[in-house]
């Protein structure tokens, strides 16, 4: 039978990736260039028996897919910029009290109101530094309208497996692009479901190391009773001082993403066997990457790309590897430097870093790159 | 008879933090009497609060318990509802945490009709953080950052709610305990957003600076001030004057939120 | 055809230009079997405002998705036609509506003219589908995707009981453009 | 025939000793010593079961 073809938006894609890894909930608040994605589940979830509301603020969507989750549903929520910067409260909520959900944030040009329809890729920071305190951070930057639905699916996966937020990263360009994607067929891709406790409710408790690092998480209204603060908890889930609990809970959250970076972490190398100049780029930029890379290949120029699909936790092995072996990188970026200063970080001085910053509303096209590329090969 | 509280109580959580004389345990005990008369399922049951100490409560009850951030109790509980229906939605909180960073949340899910109750408890302060005003303080009372008295006028909790469009609102004091457990079982039966606002005492940040000489004044105060909602239509305007109606304020029939929504879902599988 | 294929559809917002692209890229990616990729640009306005849909088309994976050198650019308005025009390759095509675009902007490229929006008005009937009458004329001057997959394209986007105007459209636009061009 | 006295237990270790037993006792039962409240004349006791109810610390159980 030959599969379901159709041409989508990266956002609708977003939300049939969301819809195919069980998402049952989404609470969400309009904002550009996200919107599609809360159009897309107000008309399915409904179908399927699922809910959508549209809460009163960004605040209160982040809000509502918590609380969904604790109830067993696999939930989304999405919003950009400045919807993100006020999520960021409850983004730190979900990370201590460990509570799994998926947040699409399409990137738009900031700070702060910025430019709505512009693209850009400068919130990567704010995904993994916006909210405050010690916490760990998943992000995923696709680059297609495919690998927007399946990155989505495995978002959804690693929210799960983890028990923490995970966020997907469009740039405006690929959220609002439209491309042909192939819908993979149901058990094609893999689907991680919530690890269900294995003792009873009396023996329960919502963080028992005894299980690993990552406690399976019961649901509000299955019989179990159980305690969830934003405040540092102990095993019990009630708040804790214990100076001991709190140092070693803390490290465990951490150590959940930082002990499982090579399951996390996934990238592609195109052209890098021989290169010279390595081009480090994510979203739709490795896009003009690669166009460029090509384009160098025809003139003689043995250039390659490093394409970032996971952006936190950063690929820094790899990136360092890479800095061993070419003479140059180049990053391009729709920002002033964010990925630069992590690829120099894992350079550790190892190679010249070269940015290509830009925040003017207009994508980095494949000539500034090329340009680039002669320049420091 | 003696009433058994343990049975809903997590064991070995208290004595709770709140301070000698604060009137939040005496609210606990009626919402305990309340689902008890209700014979709600604890394991069905979610406790909702933000932060503050009225939203210390969930930690001490042995339900499904959801203590989330300063304000955001609302929200948090409106996801809890809309994905499980089923389940009995309870929040509790104060009036800064509920009606200031809170009051957005508030609002909206007394306007969505969403069938919880929620038990704001209204001390007029902000009790954790050491006693600043909230927006339930008294024009001219002393706060920990009012201290020439507060410039603002306060909000009216009940107004508010039913301004907002909650179907069922009442009103009752700390000091008149066995009207709270009756208010909260009507609020429980009441099919969408039902507030009781709960007149409280703080006597350690807003007693002490506003000339309460002790627990027992402040208790007196709630005493004094109360008037019955059916007392008060028989009242003037002066008779009222300085004094709070209390019981069941305003109810009303409306289609609640999970109910329409379920009418979505039935509309989306046509 | 491996090489990319750039078109670009250009006018004010609420002239349909980004369904007009959407189209076109179906017809290509879906029932031509060639690969495709649509994106656009527009202000905060919902309606007026320069806006453009940009279409590559190519036999070959696309990286890149916007416009590097047009290959064909519809212009529907004077303000379109002089901020989308600069990176027109020398030897594209430029549609353009006769009524709206006095001005046509210099260049070493085919340019083709009739009264888009006019024959929308007044000889298809509705003037909201004047962004199909454009679709084919962009169909028959760039031949990047056939006839059939164009119009197939058209008819599973547009709601049932606008079937025949829209072919109607698409008709007269192809028509019209095959005409001026000769 | 002799009047069934109640049984007024007080947890002393939940008392944080508000005064509100004491004072809001209709019949006058309880006292304060030192810091927590006690029964000071159970048979003044009419089971109106105040104490109980308004006890914000849960340290007081009145049985019949």
């Amino acid at each position: 039978m030959a599969k379901k073809v159709a041409f989508l938006q990266g956002n609708e894609a977003a939300a049939q990736g969301a819809l195919y890894a069980g998402c049952t909930f989404f609470g969400g608040y309009p904002i550009t260039p996200s919107t599609e994605v809360a159009e897309v589940m107000s008309n399915e979830l409904p179908k399927i028996g699922g809910k959508f509301i549209q809460m009163e603020d960004e605040i209160g969507a982040m809000a509502s897919v918590i609380g969904a989750s604790l109830t067993g549903a696999k939930v989304l929520t999405a919003t950009s910029g400045p919807g993100l910067s006020l999520k960021q409260e409850l983004i730190g909520y979900a990370c201590i009290a460990e509570t799994p959900c998926v947040i699409v944030n399409v990137m738009r040009g900031g700070p702060s109101t910025g430019m709505p329809t512009g693209p850009s890729q400068s919130d990567v920071m704010c995904a993994k530094w916006g909210t405050h305190g010690d916490h760990a951070a998943i992000c995923l930057t696709p680059a297609s309208v495919q690998e927007l639905f399946e990155e989505t699916v495995r978002a959804f996966n690693l929210a799960e497996k983890y028990r923490m937020p995970v966020m997907v990263m469009p740039d405006e360009i690929v959220a609002h692009m439209r491309e042909r994607i192939v819908f993979p067929e149901p058990g094609e891709l893999e689907v991680v479901n919530r690890t269900a406790p294995s003792v009873g409710p009396a023996e329960y408790k919502p963080y028992d190391t005894s299980f690993g690092d990552v406690p399976p998480l019961a649901a509000f209204g299955s019989g179990y009773k159980f305690h969830v603060t934003g405040l540092n908890k102990g095993q019990d889930g009630f708040p804790t001082t214990k100076a001991a609990w709190v140092q070693a809970e803390e490290e465990r959250q951490i150590r959940k993403v930082d002990a499982n970076v090579d399951d996390i972490v996934q990238f592609e190398e195109y052209e890098l066997a021989d290169a010279e100049v390595a081009v480090v780029a994510f979203g739709s930029t490795s896009r003009s990457a690669r166009f460029a890379v090509n384009e160098a290949r025809k003139q003689g120029i043995k250039a390659g790309l490093f394409r970032i699909k996971t952006f936190w936790p950063f690929p820094d092995k790899q990136i360092a590897a890479l800095a061993g072996k070419v003479k140059r990188i180049i990053t391009p970026e729709m920002n002033l430097g964010m990925c630069t200063g992590e690829v120099k970080r894992c350079a550790e001085g190892k190679t010249e870093v070269v940015g290509i910053f830009r925040v003017d509303g207009e994508p980095i096209n494949p000539g500034q790159i090329l340009e680039k590329i002669k320049e420091v090969k | 008879m003696s009433f058994d509280y343990d049975k809903y109580i997590r064991p070995g959580k208290l004595p709770h933090i709140w301070c000698p004389g604060c009137g939040h345990g005496i609210v606990m005990k009626g919402m305990i009497r309340a689902i008890d008369t209700l014979g709600l399922k604890k394991e069905e049951t979610a406790i909702v609060s933000g932060i503050g100490c009225a939203s210390r409560l969930p930690g001490y009850m042995d339900c499904c318990t959801l203590h989330t951030a300063h304000g955001r109790a609302a929200a948090f509980a409106t996801g809890v509802k809309m994905a499980k229906p089923e389940m009995n939605v309870i929040l509790v909180g104060g009036d800064g945490d509920g009606t200031a960073i809170g009051g957005n949340h508030f609002i909206h899910a007394c306007r969505r009709n969403i069938d919880m109750t929620y038990i704001i408890m209204n001390n007029n302060i902000y009790g954790m953080t050491g006693g600043q005003f909230s927006p339930c303080t008294p024009t001219g009372a002393k706060a920990s950052t009012t201290p020439y008295g507060n410039p603002d006028p306060a909000f009216d909790v009940a107004k508010l709610a039913i301004g907002a469009g909650a179907t069922f609102v009442a009103r009752g004091t700390a000091y008149h305990a066995t009207q709270i457990d009756k208010l909260i079982v009507e609020a429980i039966q009441h099919k969408g957003f039902s507030v009781v606002e709960i007149l409280d005492d703080c006597p350690t940040t807003y007693g002490r600076r506003n000339k309460f000489k002790s627990v027992i004044e402040m208790m007196n105060r709630l005493k004094e001030i109360a008037v019955p909602i059916k007392a008060a239509e028989k009242m003037s305007a002066e008779q009222l004057e300085g004094k709070v109606i209390t019981g069941v304020l305003y109810k009303e029939e409306r289609p609640h939120y999970t109910a329409e929504y379920a009418k979505v879902i039935e509309r989306a599988q046509k | 055809m491996s090489q990319r294929y750039e078109i670009r559809f250009s006018g004010a917002g609420g002239q349909g230009l980004i369904l007009a692209g959407v189209i076109m890229a179906e017809a290509a990616s879906i029932y031509d079997g060639k690969q495709a990729v649509q994106s656009q640009s527009y202000g905060p306005e919902a309606r007026g405002g320069a806006s453009k849909s940009e279409v590559i088309v190519s036999d070959d994976f696309i990286d890149y998705p916007k416009a590097t050198v047009v290959d064909a650019l519809l212009a529907l308005t004077q303000e379109a036609a002089d901020k989308y025009s600069h990176d027109l390759k020398e030897g594209g095509v430029l549609l353009i509506d006769s009524d709206l675009v006095k001005n046509v902007p210099p260049g070493n490229f085919k340019t083709v003219a009739f009264p888009i929006i006019n024959t929308a008005k007044n000889e298809v009937g509705r003037e909201i589908v004047a962004n199909i009458v454009a679709l084919g004329a962009m169909v028959a001057l760039t031949g990047v995707v056939t006839k059939e997959s164009a119009e197939k394209a058209v008819l599973a986007r547009v709601p049932e009981a606008f079937l025949e105007l829209n072919k109607k459209a698409f008709n007269m636009g192809f028509d019209k453009a095959t005409a001026a061009q000769a | 025939m002799e009047k069934k006295l109640p049984t007024i237990e007080i947890i002393e270790k939940y008392c944080k000793g508000c005064h509100i037993c004491v004072e809001f006792c209709p019949t006058k039962v309880l006292e304060m010593k030192g810091f927590v409240a006690s029964v000071k004349n159970l048979e003044a006791c009419i089971k109106c079961m105040q104490c109980e109810l308004r006890c914000p610390d849960f340290a007081i159980k009145v049985s019949a």
